[in-house]
């Protein structure tokens, strides 16, 4: 089962939750794993808690329900952490991937933890404070379960109708992103 | 096929099993024949459907569907557009009672005008549901008695008015939508004529007696027509994107009372205590009309004795002439 | 090409492969991205289409019956209540035999609303007279789209495609698209011969009475039987040129040596067969068959897929309210016209989105098979699932 | 593939056993909707009122479609069938045809005399000659005396079917009462004399001053001839009672009688009359003579014994015979009428008339029919006359033929055998003894048709199919007591064009479509020149007989 990974992204309508889901997805596709994305169903309202999913595996995904122990937990928004539940099901010793300049001082327990201001990093080469694509950067090189070739070939597919500039600028972002996760001592508490 | 009559393609040709009299076959058969058999007809249900198709016997000699009763204005959409990816122009008609366009039909109706589909839509308007019996629909008048409309002790038929429905047409500012009867022939003939030569959603509301259920002798289907118009009940319109174009002069304004007389689903209004104010209601609603379109004073060389002339030879027949008589449109 | 697409995404471009020439739709969540798809298809030029924004699902299908009448390959989709709304049209595309494809991205029905996923609605307008084809996944959705067209004008039936609303309309996975000529080489240009042509003018819809109409039906109903070879037929083909089967009527999973079979349809067989093989793995001699083809019901294959079974569970996503489960029912009757006397579960759940996981899977089964032992009745009772398992690992924190 | 091609085999052999999911064009026809029928129309010609009223029986809507389509010539050949005086009839005809004229009961009668009178007035122009009906000359020869309308009418007809015919008359030059006493302001005589000259010109022999008795003999007639039509006309004055010392030797020069008056003005006499002028009597006559004395400057009374026009419409035996028109003109020119009186007795001042007495009148008829009018006494008036014109009736003078009516081969017609004394009715006697001669020396039966066919009133039309049209007049000369030049003009080209669109084609079909446009079930069919009903679908709704604007359209209940 080493091969196959949930993963769980949050964050709010608008963030680009789903698509960073579904570029993990593309990643992992395009580092020859089977992959699956799907978000939370429902209608989608512009600023509401959103959340999103990942299968990734290397034999081919058949189920279609939703995940509850995910591996690995993405947090867009740490204003999230007030009212969801976002570590639910977390397995343990799961990674939790945080849009912020620090760990909660209060949160976690068994779980690894990587902080990057991901928003900053994303408005600095994206002129928007997204943090979808930095976080993705993060992801990968926090866990090795996609690499960052691939995640830069899925930016190129999946953003190619947005523009050279675009594409460029997200391939910067998350290779900060991954950069800054790769010199960074990952926390374990 | 039947080709008896050389002088036209009877569209909808002989051996239906519409009632003796029956003022929608007439309008329908004038309407066809006027169009031609190269174009495609769609029918809602009701009366003309069922009495034209019956039972593996067509009384129709141009390609014709029928789907349900609400859908006809859609189905002929979807042949529409069939026919736009096709790279075809054939005219695409609907045919419908005024349960399939004022009640039932009318979303769908609403919705081909809207997305400006090239479909001439023609209302056969008989005011009320004759199909299953004569219950009154949303085009029913005042006053009118019918099976779900009767006239009781504590009621004098259809208590409601009858829908204006060219006013919810011309308020989608389609490029063409009038009213007509099947007692003025030149002026049914220019319309329909005026209706095909233009493209995009075009609504013709045909007015059409029926003997059945207006309880009035079926020779009498004509005459009564035009009364409806001769009174003013039923003014005779041609709106363009919104705006009053055309209208029929009345050469002289007759009593509603002359229109009424002739018909059973007025009659309680002759014999019971309180039909006289609804005699004066209608009266009142018909004055209203004639003002509200100017039907008295209308710049217009056409009016409603003109329109009736018979002259030798016929009266343009069948044949399209682009000389042809037609409403005028008033100043 | 393999790509990870969005599953309505994935069927946009199957259905833009089969060169629909109308296009009609009203949006309904969760169906709204196949047409939005289509849409800006059809405004990049990427399909010659007339894409027509329809005022109801009503609407939306007579549109496309109004489109096939006239000689153009059609699509729509829907879903729940739309699919209910569309009811009256779709007997009535099925009566006039026009071979119309959709489709119904499964979602409950109201009351109370509901948007997500069961087959309430495709099961309640079953009687139709539209072939029904449950897929498992977004990869079926595309291919069974493709032969979907084939049945329909090969039958002259009208076809109608469910695929589970989000759990599959939603879902990113990979998916093989074929190229246009390939799928070209399958599906030959519309060929219908029941068009409204003013060159060969035709009478279609008329009234029929006492004398006839029952020889229509029985000829509709005829038709609908004759079309099993047929579905199989065209999967065969399919998988000749494309490498890939659907399965044609049913597929089975597991079933060397299964004495309790789990039957379902949809995207929940993934997680059965998942729940297979974990059951497996703890001795269960378990199998999966996942019925693809509802309508027309294929008796005969069920027969002989479910012959060595010693149970049978099915897992249902709708209820025929006051009957119970509505596959259930007719398996049980197929097998009782068969002499076959296994015992039968109804098992009805997942619906309105009510999650149906591997291990909700096994629950059911190991709950069901406990059962059987106290059990002497060969014909369970309905069950209806409320809350087999926890919805979901609770908050740390 | 094999169960694609096996279900394709299953589906054609279903389809074949199945009703079709198509149905076939027009495939109701296959039901006849005639069955439903308990009543079913029937096109029929009827007899419009202007023709039933005609005396000539004279097709007038035939003509006048024709004229309204501008086939003038056509118009008139048709016209001429029944009646080869237009220009002359179209003139002093008093034009009963139009009192009935349904297109009253819209606006007012269509002017047929006026029309009558533009097509032969521009025939005369044109020149037009009358055809043949038959060009298959027939070997028997007929006599016909009396070379006046009644004579020239049935010349005209059996002439044209190849019979020989010759005409005896009297007088010197043909035309008979209507040039002796038709005034010239009503005909001028070139106007008659070309007529009568085109009607010759199809090879009549004429035999004038040739009086039967004297020049030729009843004999002569009888073996020369195969048939014989007198038409000898009333030349001779009705005797009156007034006279209280009867005349020897005939008129007195205070006392005359009208058709003395009016034949010896007519031969161009010079006439000398006193200064007022009194005329007795209620008829056409009366009033030409009126009329006349009004020319030669005199003033004139009218003594009628019936009441004026309208006033007891409801029974036509009191009410004045002359023509209403006649009537208006006369009262236009000043002509003095006193109704409901009669001349009890003339006064005389010595040899010369003063005056006459008259008296008011109650009765007019006794109860035989017969002229008898009852005085009221004590309502004596004196009207001073030099001259009293008795204007109350002519006769035939049978001198020299007494034998003849009662012969075989023999037919009698015009003023001679009429109760009403009018030009056309002689006309129409003519065609009918011409076709009871023509019948009999075939050896066959004569049948009249004309009354057989249905009568039409406006009740069975619709006419609020016709357009209202004002009626066109000719003009009537202002300078009208200035001699005897004609009073009424002809109808400009453009009036006579508009006025034959008038016609309503009462009872006869026109083509206006209306059946055929409205019936419900296209069980009207059209044809090359008119329709035919389809009584295999026809279900007897009654639309096409309802709005039928002439009432063409008759429902009969279905045996």
């Amino acid at each position: 089962m080493s091969s196959f990974h949930e993963i769980r992204l949050h964050g709010r309508g608008g963030q680009g939750t789903v698509s960073a889901a579904a570029l993990l997805a593309l990643t992992a596709f395009e580092d020859g794993f089977e992959s699956q994305a799907f978000p939370k169903f429902g209608s989608e309202r512009r600023g509401a808690p959103v959340e999103a999913y990942v299968r990734i595996s290397r034999s081919v995904i058949r189920a279609h329900n939703q995940l509850y122990r995910p591996d690995a937990v993405v947090i867009q928004d740490t204003g999230l952490l007030r009212s969801e539940p976002l570590l639910r099901g977390l397995k343990p010793g799961g990674l939790i991937v945080l849009n912020a300049t620090e760990k909660p001082a209060d949160m976690g327990h068994s779980f690894r933890w990587i902080s990057l201001p991901a928003s900053q990093i994303g408005e600095r080469h994206i002129g928007r404070p997204l943090p979808n694509t930095v976080l993705l950067g993060a992801l990968a090189a926090g866990t090795g379960w996609v690499s960052l070739r691939a995640l830069e070939r899925a930016i190129t597919d999946h953003l190619s109708s947005k523009g050279e500039t675009v594409v460029n600028a997200n391939i910067e972002a998350v290779r900060e992103g991954y950069l800054f996760t790769s010199n960074e001592e990952e926390l374990v508490l | 096929m039947d080709k008896r009559d050389l002088f036209r393609d009877n569209v909808l040709t002989s051996g239906h099993r519409a009632c003796s009299g029956c003022g929608e076959a007439m309008a329908a058969r004038m309407v066809t024949d006027l169009i031609g058999p190269d174009a495609i007809y769609i029918n809602a249900t009701g009366c003309l459907q069922v009495f034209s198709s019956h039972n593996q016997q067509s009384a129709w000699q141009a390609p014709w569907i029928h789907s349900v009763f609400a859908n006809a204005a859609a189905v002929a959409s979807g042949v529409e557009a069939a026919l736009r990816a096709k790279g075809k122009n054939t005219p695409v008609i609907v045919q419908a009672g005024d349960g399939g366009t004022f009640d039932i039909g009318l979303q769908c109706l609403s919705g081909m005008i809207e997305r400006g589909h090239d479909i001439l839509f023609v209302c056969y308007d008989n005011e009320a549901y004759m199909n299953t019996g004569v219950q009154r629909s949303s085009s029913t008048p005042h006053a009118v008695r019918t099976t779900t409309s009767p006239p009781g002790r504590l009621a004098n038929g259809k208590h409601e008015l009858k829908k204006d429905v060219i006013s919810i047409m011309a308020a989608h500012h389609m490029p063409y939508a009038a009213t007509a009867t099947i007692a003025y022939f030149p002026d049914l003939k220019a319309k329909v004529e005026k209706a095909m030569s233009i493209k995009g959603p075009r609504f013709l509301q045909v007015l059409s007696p029926c003997p059945l259920g207006w309880m009035h002798d079926s020779a009498l289907s004509v005459t009564v027509s035009r009364l409806a118009v001769e009174t003013g009940l039923f003014p005779l319109l041609e709106l363009e994107h919104g705006e009053l174009t055309g209208v029929m002069r009345l050469a002289e304004q007759k009593p509603v009372e002359e229109y009424l007389r002739p018909q059973g689903r007025f009659k309680h209004l002759f014999t019971g205590k309180e039909g006289g104010v609804e005699l004066r209601h209608l009266q009142a609603l018909a004055d209203a009309r004639i003002r509200r379109y100017g039907l008295l004073e209308a710049d217009t060389k056409w009016d409603t004795a003109r329109a009736m002339q018979s002259e030798r030879n016929g009266r343009g027949g069948y044949v399209s002439t682009s000389t042809s008589g037609g409403a005028e449109h008033g100043a | 090409m393999k790509q990870l697409l969005e599953g309505s995404q994935a069927v946009a471009e199957a259905v833009r492969l089969c060169r629909p020439q109308v296009v009609a739709a009203y949006p309904i969540t969760p169906q709204t991205h196949i047409i939005e798809r289509l849409a800006q298809h059809v405004a990049n030029g990427e399909l010659a289409a007339e894409f027509i924004n329809a005022e109801s699902e009503f609407g939306a299908a007579s549109i496309v019956l109004g489109a096939v009448a006239s000689g153009a390959r059609s699509f729509t989709a829907t879903a729940s209540q739309g699919l209910l709304l569309m009811t009256e049209v779709l007997y009535n595309i099925a009566g006039l035999r026009l071979p119309v494809v959709m489709i119904c991205a499964n979602r409950a029905v109201g009351a109370p609303i509901n948007i997500f996923s069961d087959h309430q609605d495709s099961m309640s307008v079953r009687d139709a007279g539209w072939i029904q084809l449950y897929v498992d996944s977004n990869q079926m959705a595309v291919d069974m789209l493709i032969q979907a067209y084939r049945i329909a004008e090969v039958c002259e039936l009208p076809v109608m495609v469910c695929m589970d609303g989000f759990l599959l309309t939603h879902t990113f996975e990979p998916v093989v698209l074929p190229s246009q000529a390939e799928v070209d080489g399958y599906l030959p240009a519309f060929q219908f011969a029941r068009t409204l042509d003013p060159t060969q003018p035709m009478t279609i819809g008329g009234a029929s009475e006492a004398d006839n109409y029952q020889e229509y039906r029985i000829a509709q109903h005829h038709a609908m039987e004759n079309s099993l070879a047929v579905i199989e037929a065209l999967d065969a083909e399919f998988e000749q040129q494309f490498g890939r089967t659907s399965g044609g009527l049913l597929q089975g999973y597991c079933l060397d040596g299964a004495q309790i079979v789990l039957l379902g349809m949809g995207s929940l067989m993934g997680a059965v067969c998942d729940a297979v093989d974990n059951l497996r793995t703890q001795g269960e001699a378990v199998g999966a068959l996942s019925l693809r083809c509802f309508r027309p019901f294929p008796a005969q294959a069920l027969i002989q897929y479910l012959s060595g079974a010693q149970r049978i569970i099915v897992l249902e996503k709708a209820i025929s309210i006051g009957g119970g489960g509505i596959v259930a029912a007719e398996l049980r009757a197929a097998l009782y016209q068969a002499g076959i006397t296994t015992p039968l579960e109804s098992v009805i759940g997942g619906l309105g989105g009510r999650d149906l996981t591997p291990e909700v899977i096994e629950t059911i089964f190991k709950k069901r098979v406990e059962a059987e032992t106290e059990m002497t009745n060969h014909f369970a009772p309905n069950h209806i699932i409320t809350d087999e398992i926890d919805s979901g690992g609770k908050a740390h924190g | 593939m094999a169960a694609v091609v096996m279900f394709l085999l299953l589906l054609q052999e279903e389809q074949n056993m199945a009703p079709k999911l198509e149905i076939e064009p027009g495939s109701s026809t296959a039901y006849h909707t005639g069955d439903w029928a308990t009543q079913q129309p029937l096109y029929q010609n009827k007899w419009p009122p202007c023709s039933q009223t005609c005396p000539a029986s004279e097709d007038i809507q035939g003509w006048l479609a024709l004229a309204s389509e501008q086939q003038w010539q056509a118009a008139w050949h048709k016209l001429a069938e029944r009646n080869p005086f237009p220009a002359t009839m179209g003139r002093i005809c008093y034009h009963a045809c139009e009192s009935p004229c349904n297109r009253k009961h819209l606006d007012s009668a269509v002017n047929i005399h006026a029309m009558e009178r533009y097509l032969g007035d521009m025939a005369i122009a044109q020149g037009w000659c009358h055809e043949a009906i038959s060009d298959n000359a027939q070997s028997q020869r007929v006599a016909i005396v009396g070379a006046g309308p009644a004579g020239l009418s049935c010349a005209f007809q059996l002439v044209r079917r190849g019979y020989h015919v010759t005409i005896f008359d009297a007088q010197a030059k043909p035309g008979g009462t209507l040039r002796s006493a038709i005034p010239d302001y009503r005909l001028p005589k070139s106007v008659l004399a070309s007529e009568i000259e085109v009607i010759l010109a199809l090879g009549i022999e004429l035999r004038l001053n040739t009086r039967v008795g004297k020049e030729i003999s009843e004999g002569e007639l009888r073996d020369q001839f195969d048939a014989l039509f007198l038409a000898i006309g009333t030349q001779q004055a009705r005797p009156h009672s007034y006279n209280d010392r009867p005349e020897k030797g005939g008129s007195h020069h205070s006392i005359m009688s009208g058709i003395e008056f009016l034949q010896s003005l007519n031969r161009g006499e010079q006439m000398r009359l006193p200064k007022q002028v009194a005329v007795v009597g209620g008829g056409n006559t009366a009033v030409d003579v009126a009329r006349c004395v009004r020319r030669l400057g005199a003033e004139v009374t009218v003594i009628c014994a019936q009441d004026p026009h309208g006033t007891h419409h409801r029974d036509l035996a009191t009410e004045m015979p002359a023509s209403l028109t006649e009537v208006v003109e006369a009262e236009a020119e000043e002509v003095q009428l006193i109704y409901r009186a009669g001349v009890r007795r003339l006064v005389r001042s010595g040899e010369h008339l003063s005056g006459i007495e008259i008296a008011r009148v109650d009765q007019v008829h006794d109860r035989h029919g017969n002229f008898n009018p009852k005085y009221f006494d004590g309502t004596e008036e004196f009207i001073p006359a030099g001259l009293v014109i008795f204007a109350i009736g002519q006769e035939a003078d049978w001198h020299g033929l007494e034998t003849l009516p009662e012969a075989d081969g023999v037919w009698l017609g015009g003023d001679t055998v009429s109760k009403s004394k009018l030009a056309a009715v002689a006309v129409g006697s003519g065609y009918q003894a011409a076709m009871s001669i023509a019948s009999s020396l075939k050896g066959e039966s004569s049948v009249f048709n004309d009354h057989k066919k249905s009568k039409i009133t406006f009740r069975e039309m619709q006419l609020h199919y016709y357009p209202k049209q004002p009626r066109h007049e000719g003009e009537t000369s202002e300078q009208r007591l200035d001699g005897f030049k004609e009073v009424v003009k002809g109808l400009s080209d453009n009036a006579a064009e508009q006025e034959a669109k008038r016609c309503l084609s009462c009872g006869v079909c026109f083509e206006c479509d209306n059946c055929w446009h409205f019936c419900p079930d296209a069980a009207v069919i059209k044809k090359e020149g008119g329709y035919q009903i389809d009584y295999d679908y026809c279900k007897g709704c009654g639309i096409c007989a309802e709005e039928c604007p002439c009432g063409h359209i008759d429902m009969a209940a279905v045996t």
